[in-house]
């Protein structure tokens, strides 16, 4: 049956985000004389409940069956309005959108102008509802299983969530351990807990949890499929070492020819290590590995006259012959949780950190007052001549962060209050240091922050506010030219130690990911989520979840917090065991398919193939679409000659009456 | 050119049972005419000729001809076609294969070496038609004219047509059978019918093509006699949606045949056919020949060269030009 | 009716006067030749063979619109056709052309169109002196001076034209020029019956057409449908460009809310012309559509308008790309059992 | 608005009833029209057999059989299924919608001749439609004719027209009814198979008879077969043509059967007149 | 010229980057000229370049397509095929005459509200120096 089409057009004032600058009253009213429209409303905020209540009343009462929104951007609420029309009885996707805000009433001044762009926006609108089809989204099975990537404190929590819950987690981590950044922190604001202290049994946990398995010193390597039916690889590196005979006694290490010589990237460089080692003493797992591009063997094919850990290892654990592994399984979820980076301080020179051994960063300065550290726990610092115990001690905030001359203009809301921590520590393990802290503005805005800040300030340490112009070297002292901004007084302060309260940047392969999981990065390069403010773990690619740092600087509470969201949201394709399958896919007219293959050479997640089929008596090939695969891009569509592969919703003749009212010939 | 060499192979061809004909070229009824021919049996190959006039691309007829329904019970007629093609021809047939639009099992491809083809327009002008059909040979790099009852030679820069002059492909790239030895390439000639063009304004470029485009009478016969136009149901047929109107004016006449040259871009052969048919003398394949050219140039890509090639409008580069976007 | 002559020294002043007449004359644009709208100021040369665009369309024009309407609005709009034309130069096949095509147009139903045009315009032919490759007139009823058709017959004697009013609408208009023409003696009518003569003797091509519209229906099946057909391409050159050819579309375009219903130029050729919405098609295939092309002309035409409907003007055997040659066929017709 | 005696120029009706005969996706839906110049409905004049060109405005016009009988006054009915664009566009109106109309066009069924005699119809599917007003002529008319007879079938009785009419009809006396459907189904009281055996089985004498057939091709051709086996002479046995149109009246060139204009000399064929004509039933 | 000419321009905007770049540019409150109007596509390679035939001939006197970066396409690759089909569309359009100023074509991201901007103030720039497009337009209904 063909019905005749009955448009509803509701143009929303959104408040005055939109009325402020598009005349709706004008608005409407033309709607009302465009083809096939029955209704035109508007009202304040349509995607409220009375709002959508009008449109639910008017598809019941006045026979509704197409709608036509004019509001906000349909990445916004298209699937509230869509959910009012189901609710009504209609086929939801029997809605069309015009975005009259983000791109007419925000982005516009002109009221003339705008108004004039909200009606062309709403006419291209009603045409294509005029013509949309109702389509029904499929269900499919969803694997009950989830991929994590990355094993920090975010990994963790989020993939001991999910295996709690009952379901199959492939954790994975690029470094030998689990633990991540947090593992190499000493203690935590405001707090002052011992961060490996509350890190550690929660690795243990991630590791021994029946449910989850664990790939460390692994990378993902391809992935594919869609939410509910990923298709994963991963690659296992070899480590030369099988860790199911290796015990972690770590007689190999000492015997290593370059132990002690090799700077250890758990302790940023501070301390040193062999090229067969374990990252840290609490390392989960407690296996060795062999750092391939050092190791003596494995990069001239020779150490001495055979290899010494092989030598040591008392459960022949050692085995050079190991090859990178790549397994592969099926998901239905997947959470990102890679973490961060810190800004490389070389980037402001200024600051002399490439220059002075005492310049160090916030990260290097946790492992300096790390029991587990390079130094014990005891702050000892070489300032060019000789070892010593600072006395004089500055830190310097927003290094690297609120700065648009290094590209990062956010705040990394972690700075001020590890700095004021550190300085804390300091003030602690050495009570007669003199502390200054830089700083333009503080920000103590977490629960319990303010008070620390407080006390750190009560504790002696003074807060210049300042931003130091240059440091340079003035005997065996360090000399930070700044200008106290409160007094407007130009000062030079000679310290034995800087620390620079580096901020925290996305990963520097993050680009990786983006490719694997076709993810979007927001403006400051973090992984972008579906909604800054309704879908914080979400991302665009359907089944693909953010936690942590990857997706914006914060806090470990903030960050467990944001993994057990995301666990919480992977877990419902788990839980539900199924999941909707994208209802607008591509549809091939087999009457006309010329069977050329284009669309499946295009296709690029292989959802097209060709079948034979009889054609009056005639086998002829053509093009057949698996909608389970397909994502409904449409780049087969615009390949195809005889415009016999179509996406629904996106069709052709869909289209083209868009431009044609776009174009003004309607 | 052995023509008994031709006929012997072309009889031995459609003796076969498994041929259902071959399609070659005869004598034409009047003038330079020379028409197509569908051979059926071995008597038929007396009058099978290649000749400078053979200029038609015979691979249209690979997907030209109707496939009518079958009745209930019986089979679909699948035997082999057979088809004389010379080097611009050939590629054609590779490119129906690249698309699957012929099935290689079910075609013979006779690869014929071409020295080159006669624009008989160009002749017509000296040696009028006449109504006894003419007869034409090679002779050397020249061409031999029989017109009433003299032989004439013309000198190929005479008579040679714009796209043999232009031809880098002389010899079959795919085929069966062979018949004749292979020619040796020519120096391809510049294109100045595409560089005369590229070298207008853009305003003058339109008035140019505003002039061509509002000539077209719509006869369809570009289209039609393009080897690679073949779908059953074209979309410049449609009416829903309307690519283009049925009506005949300026508007929908270019858009026609932009979404013609469009769709022949990276994989137009470049055999002419489309601009030696049009009654309106619409110089179409100055179209083809400016997306060909750049097809070759900035993606390194030629069409039909290779039967197992990727099609050039499915497939990409990393490193395709990108320039042009901001 | 009178029979006068206009001296050559007085031609540009008859085309100049006529000019402003809306004169379409022969002329090359854009390198095919059609008639085209003649400029006061334009010269007007009348040269050998015919134009590749027969006059056809300026009555039946390519696209036509029959009416506009308007969303929300009563009624229909007419296009006015009322400015009134003069086509010099006309050949006389194609003007007998419009006598045989008059025929369909006038049918049961006047088609207001067409005839309105027919009406508006005065047809000047010229007769032809030297035929095409291709013309074969004489063999289906025309010849080289026919008036079928035309208003005025144009002769070219040499050192004059001598210009016979042939219709009383010719023949007005001749008085309007009174000043520039002499009356014709009866040795430039002598003159023109020898003319016409000489060129019907030089015409190439013929086929005897006696008995082909009888012999038709017996060849149905005849396995020449297929031979003849097989090269073809199904475009649209032998019909678009056949003088006779009448057959149309109708489509309707809309723009915003205007519209406007149209025919256009259709073709017996296509593979559309006939196809059912279902996909149904009662002549699937070229060779129905060919025979049906044949039959059109020189059966069914004949049956209903007592005339073959194909003037022999040769456009079609001369266009045709791959040399499918109606008098070709017709001679197959002729000489099949 | 008058045409203004030109032909292409339709009138305007308005939809005042419409009602769905069949439903899927080729679905079959009923318009009962009444044209909007008072001067029109005054002049409309139409015998049964005859169509008209409806259409709508922007989208184009369609040759339909008008299915309504003259004796039914005040309106026309137009049984249309949905298959191109035309028709699609028709689907989506509803009652108070404007459509296009203008005809009649072609010839009609010779009611007059065949006074005093039995009518047979013998339709499948959407060609009961053409039937339809011969059907409620004579029905009209019964006193003039002999008998009426209906045999009508469809795939599945979901795709029969008319339903109600049947039923209706054949409480009329002189009426026969019966009806077939393709595949049997539960509850379906009547005859099942195809309409050509229906024929036989109802096996109508040809005696005093016309029979009138309308429906795919594949089933005309075998109720021809099948009449001829039942002895009816080429006179007494009509069928209704239908080929794509454009203009309706003779001018568009494409609704040719040989010589034969559908437009203009049908669609009222007799099998004598259509027996030599080879493109009759390609 | 009294009166400054504002071109009509019709822009196809994939929906992963390019419309969501545009939708950041709105909430970013980024101001541009109105003579842009968007139709959203899912990919840019969803775009078939005979709809920028189709646009000018129906009245946009320029056309606009955008979609991701490279490598960074939500489909993986229909940017890619997008880019290859649209340079031979542009080169085809320049050919024929037409201002090549009334097609521009563009990568932005969902975070280049900022480019999203300059990009059509560029394309508006473009069109308004071509000016207006009407040699092409389907004709106006008429007789």
């Amino acid at each position: 049956m063909t019905e005749k089409p009955k448009v509803g057009v509701y143009v929303c004032h959104c408040g005055i985000n939109i009325a402020a600058t598009v005349d709706v009253e004008a608005v409407t009213e033309y709607a009302k004389g465009l083809p096939n429209v029955v209704i035109a409303r508007n009202y304040a905020y349509m995607c409220s409940d009375p709002g959508q209540l009008l449109i639910k009343e008017d598809i019941k009462e006045k026979g509704l069956n197409r709608v036509v929104v004019a509001s906000c951007s349909p990445r916004m609420h298209e699937p509230t309005f869509r959910k009012a029309l189901q609710e009504a009885g209609l086929n939801p996707y029997f809605l069309e959108m015009a975005n009259i805000r983000e791109q007419c009433s925000w982005v516009h001044e002109d009221r003339e102008a705008a108004t004039e762009k909200a009606k062309q926006l709403v006419a291209a609108a009603v045409s294509k509802a005029r013509l949309l089809e109702p389509l029904t989204s499929r269900e499919v099975d969803a694997e009950p299983s989830a991929l994590v990537i990355g094993a920090g404190i975010a990994g963790i929590q989020a993939a001991l969530d999910i295996a709690d819950a009952g379901f199959k987690v492939y954790l994975v981590e690029k470094s030998p351990s689990v633990g991540g950044r947090m593992a190499q922190l000493d203690k935590t604001f405001p707090t002052l807990d011992c961060s490996a202290c509350i890190l550690t049994p929660k690795m243990v946990d991630a590791a021994n949890h029946p449910n989850i398995e664990l790939f460390t010193y692994s990378e993902v390597e391809e992935v594919s499929g869609y939410i509910g039916n990923f298709e994963v690889k991963v690659r296992k590196k070899a480590r030369y070492v099988d860790v199911s005979k290796c015990t972690g006694c770590g007689a190999c290490a000492k015997e290593c020819r370059l132990a002690g010589r090799i700077p250890n990237e758990f302790d940023e460089g501070l301390g040193k290590r062999g090229a067969i080692y374990l990252p840290f003493p609490q390392a989960v797992p407690a296996k060795y590995t062999i750092d391939p591009e050092k190791c003596l063997f494995l990069t001239r094919g020779k150490c001495g006259k055979g290899p010494k850990c092989v030598e040591a290892c008392p459960a022949g654990a050692i085995d050079f012959e190991q090859e990178d592994e790549i397994v592969s399984f099926r998901v239905g979820a997947i959470l990102v949780a890679t973490g961060f980076d810190v800004f490389d301080p070389t980037k402001k020179p200024e600051y002399g950190y490439a220059d002075y051994p005492n310049v160090i960063t916030g990260l290097e300065m946790e492992r300096l007052v790390s029991a587990s550290g390079p130094t014990g726990g005891n702050i000892v610092i070489h300032n060019g001549e000789e070892e010593i115990v600072p006395k004089d001690i500055a830190f310097i905030q927003c290094v690297g962060s609120r700065d648009k001359s290094v590209g990062n203009e956010y705040c990394s809301r972690v700075c001020c209050m590890y700095t004021a921590k550190q300085a804390h520590l300091v003030k602690d393990k050495i009570p007669d240091a003199r502390v200054r802290v830089y700083y333009m503005d503080v920000r103590a805005f977490g629960k319990g922050f303010e008070e620390f800040y407080d006390r750190v300030r009560r504790e002696g340490i003074r807060y210049v506010r300042g931003n130091p112009s240059e440091i340079f070297r003035r005997g065996n002292k360090l000399v930070i030219k700044v200008e106290d901004t409160l007094t407007a007084t130009p000062l030079e302060d000679e310290v034995d130690l800087v620390v620079l309260a580096v901020g925290l940047e996305p990963r520097r392969d993050a680009r990786k990911i983006i490719e694997l999981l076709r993810l979007s990065q927001s403006p400051d390069r973090f992984f972008l989520e579906a909604h800054p403010k309704l879908r914080p773990v979400d991302t665009a690619t359907d089944g693909v979840y953010l936690a942590g740092c990857c997706q914006g600087p914060k806090d470990i509470p903030d960050t467990v917090a944001q993994a057990k969201g995301a666990a919480a949201s992977a877990l419902i394709p788990l839980a539900r065991g199924k999941v909707a399958i994208d209802a607008q896919v591509a549809e091939v007219n087999e009457a006309t398919c010329r069977g050329c293959g284009f669309c499946v050479s295009i296709c690029p997640y292989s959802a097209i193939e060709l079948v034979t089929v009889n054609r009056m008596g005639h086998m002829v090939e053509v093009a057949r679409v698996n909608e389970a695969l397909c994502k409904g891009c449409g780049s087969c569509s615009a390949g195809c000659l005889s415009d016999s592969i179509q996406p629904r919703s996106f069709r052709d003749r869909q289209i083209l009456p868009q431009i044609a009212a776009l174009g003004g010939t309607r | 050119m052995d023509l008994n060499k031709l006929r012997e192979t072309a009889a031995g061809i459609v003796s076969r049972e498994d041929v259902k004909y071959l399609i070659g070229w005869r004598r034409g009824t009047f003038g330079y005419r020379v028409s197509p021919y569908f051979i059926e049996d071995a008597a038929g190959v007396e009058e099978l000729i290649f000749s400078p006039l053979c200029i038609s691309n015979l691979a249209t007829y690979l997907t030209l001809v109707e496939r009518l329904p079958v009745p209930r019970g019986q089979q679909p007629d699948e035997r082999k076609v057979a088809l004389l093609v010379k080097g611009c021809d050939s590629r054609a047939v590779n490119q129906l294969l690249v698309e699957k639009g012929i099935n290689r099992d079910r075609v013979i491809v006779v690869g014929l070496p071409c020295p080159g083809m006669v624009d008989w327009k160009l002749l017509a002008e000296k040696y009028p038609e006449t109504e006894a059909p003419v007869e034409m040979r090679w002779q050397g790099d020249d061409f031999l004219l029989v017109h009433n009852g003299q032989e004439i030679v013309v000198p190929r820069a005479e008579a040679l047509a714009e796209k043999c002059r232009l031809c880098r492909h002389p010899n079959p790239v795919i085929s069966d059978a062979t018949v004749g030895e292979p020619v040796q390439p020519w120096e391809p000639a510049e294109d100045s019918g595409v560089g005369e063009i590229e070298a207008k304004s853009a305003p003058e470029r339109w008035a140019y093509w505003e002039e061509q485009f509002s000539k077209c009478l719509r006869c369809y016969s570009c289209r039609n006699v393009c080897p690679l136009c073949y779908c059953e149901d074209c979309i410049l047929d449609r009416l829903n949606p309307t690519w283009v109107n049925r009506a005949f004016n300026f508007s929908e006449n270019t858009a026609f045949h932009l979404a013609r040259a469009f769709h022949l871009a990276g994989r137009c052969i470049e055999c002419g056919e489309c601009e030696r048919v049009c009654p309106a003398g619409i110089p179409l394949g100055r179209l083809n020949r400016k997306l060909a050219k750049t097809v070759r140039e900035e993606y390194g890509f030629e069409p039909g060269l290779d039967a197992e090639g990727e099609p050039f409008q499915a497939s990409y580069r990393p490193e395709d030009p990108e320039e042009f976007i901001l | 009716m009178s029979a006068m002559l206009l001296p050559k020294d007085k031609w540009p002043e008859f085309t100049g006067r006529l000019a402003g007449k809306n004169l379409f004359a022969p002329a090359l644009q854009g390198g095919i030749k059609k008639f085209a709208p003649v400029a006061a100021g334009d010269t007007v040369t009348l040269d050998e063979g015919n134009t590749t665009v027969p006059p056809k369309a300026l009555l039946f024009p390519q696209t036509e619109t029959l009416f506009r309407f308007a969303e929300g609005e009563e009624g229909m709009e007419l296009p006015a056709i009322d400015e009134a034309a003069v086509l010099l130069g006309v050949r006389p096949c194609d003007a007998r052309a419009m006598a045989i095509v008059d025929k369909l147009f006038r049918w049961d139903y006047e088609d207001p169109y067409y005839l309105k045009r027919r009406e508006l315009a005065t047809i000047i032919g010229l007769a032809c002196s030297e035929p095409c490759l291709n013309c074969f007139c004489t063999s289906v009823g025309g010849g080289p001076a026919s008036t079928e058709g035309l208003d005025i017959l144009m002769v070219d004697l040499g050192e004059s034209y001598l210009l016979e009013g042939l219709t009383d609408k010719g023949q007005a208009l001749l008085d309007e020029f009174k000043d520039l023409l002499q009356e014709a003696g009866a040795d430039a009518l002598q003159r023109k019956e020898q003319l016409a003569q000489e060129a019907a003797a030089k015409i190439k091509r013929s086929v005897d057409t006696a008995g082909i519209p009888e012999a038709l229906p017996g060849l149905w099946e005849d396995p020449l449908w297929q031979r003849v057909s097989a090269a073809c391409l199904g475009c649209g050159i032998c019909t678009y460009l056949c003088p006779t050819c009448h057959c149309f579309d109708i489509q309707d375009e809309v723009e915003g809310a205007a519209g406007r219903r149209c025919r256009m130029w259709d073709s017996c050729m296509y593979a559309e012309y006939t196809k059912h919405t279902s996909g149904h098609n009662p002549r699937p295939t070229r060779r129905e559509r060919t025979r049906n092309r044949i039959n059109h002309k020189y059966s069914y035409y004949v049956d209903k308008f007592g005339v073959i409907a194909c003037v022999g003007c040769g456009r079609c055997s001369n266009l045709c790309p791959v040399n499918i040659d109606l008098i070709d066929i017709l001679r197959q017709v002729k000489a099949a059992p | 608005m008058k045409n203004q005696g030109n032909p292409y120029i339709p009138h305007t009706a308005t939809i005042v009833d419409t009602w769905y005969e069949t439903g899927g996706e080729r679905c079959i839906k009923t318009f009962k029209v009444v044209f909007d110049d008072p001067a029109v409905r005054e002049s409309w004049s139409h015998r049964p057999g005859q169509c008209a060109m409806i259409g709508v405005l922007g989208v184009g016009e369609s040759m339909i059989s008008i299915s309504s009988s003259p004796t039914e006054e005040g309106y026309l009915r137009f049984s249309v299924m949905k298959a191109g664009k035309v028709t699609t566009a028709l689907h989506q109106l509803e009652a108070g919608d404007k459509m296009t109309v203008r005809g009649p066009y072609g010839n009609s069924f010779p009611v007059e001749e065949w006074k005093g005699k039995k009518i047979l119809t013998i339709g499948g599917g959407i060609g009961q439609a053409p039937l339809r007003p011969i059907v409620e002529y004579v029905k009209a008319n019964m006193k003039d004719y002999a008998g009426l007879t209906m045999i009508y079938g469809a795939r599945t009785s979901g795709d029969l027209c008319f339903k109600n009419e049947f039923a209706e009809a054949a409480k009329c006396e002189g009426v026969c009814c019966h009806l077939s459907i393709d595949v049997a189904e539960e509850g379906w009281p009547h005859y099942v198979g195809f309409v050509p055996s229906l024929l036989m089985e109802v096996s109508p004498s040809p005696e005093n008879t016309i029979a009138i057939t309308c429906g795919p091709p594949i089933m005309i051709r075998f109720v021809l077969e099948n009449l001829k086996k039942l002895n009816f002479a080429d006179e007494q046995i009509y069928t209704t043509l239908e080929n794509r149109m454009k203009c309706g009246i003779g001018k568009c060139g494409r609704c040719n059967a040989g010589h034969l204009y559908v437009c203009k000399d049908g669609p009222v064929f007799s099998y004598a007149q259509l027996k030599n004509v080879p493109e009759a039933f390609a | 010229m009294s009166e400054q000419f504002e071109p009509n321009i019709v822009a196809f905007l994939c929906n992963w980057c390019s419309y969501a770049g545009a939708d950041l540019a709105g909430t970013s409150r980024i101001q541009y000229p109105a003579n842009i109007k968007v139709i959203r596509v899912m990919c840019s390679g969803r775009v078939n370049p005979l709809f920028v035939v189709n646009a000018l001939q129906q009245g946009a006197d320029g056309v606009l397509i955008s979609g991701c970066h490279p490598g960074d396409c939500h489909y993986m690759e229909g940017n890619f095929y997008a880019r290859r089909r649209l340079k031979l569309l542009k080169e085809l359009l320049e050919y024929i005459g037409v201002d090549p100023r009334r097609f521009n074509m563009s990568w932005v991201s969902a975070s280049e509200g900022h480019k999203w901007k300059e990009v059509v103030e560029k394309a508006v720039e473009d069109a308004r120096a071509a000016g207006p497009f009407n040699q092409f337009r389907r004709r106006q209904i008429g007789w």
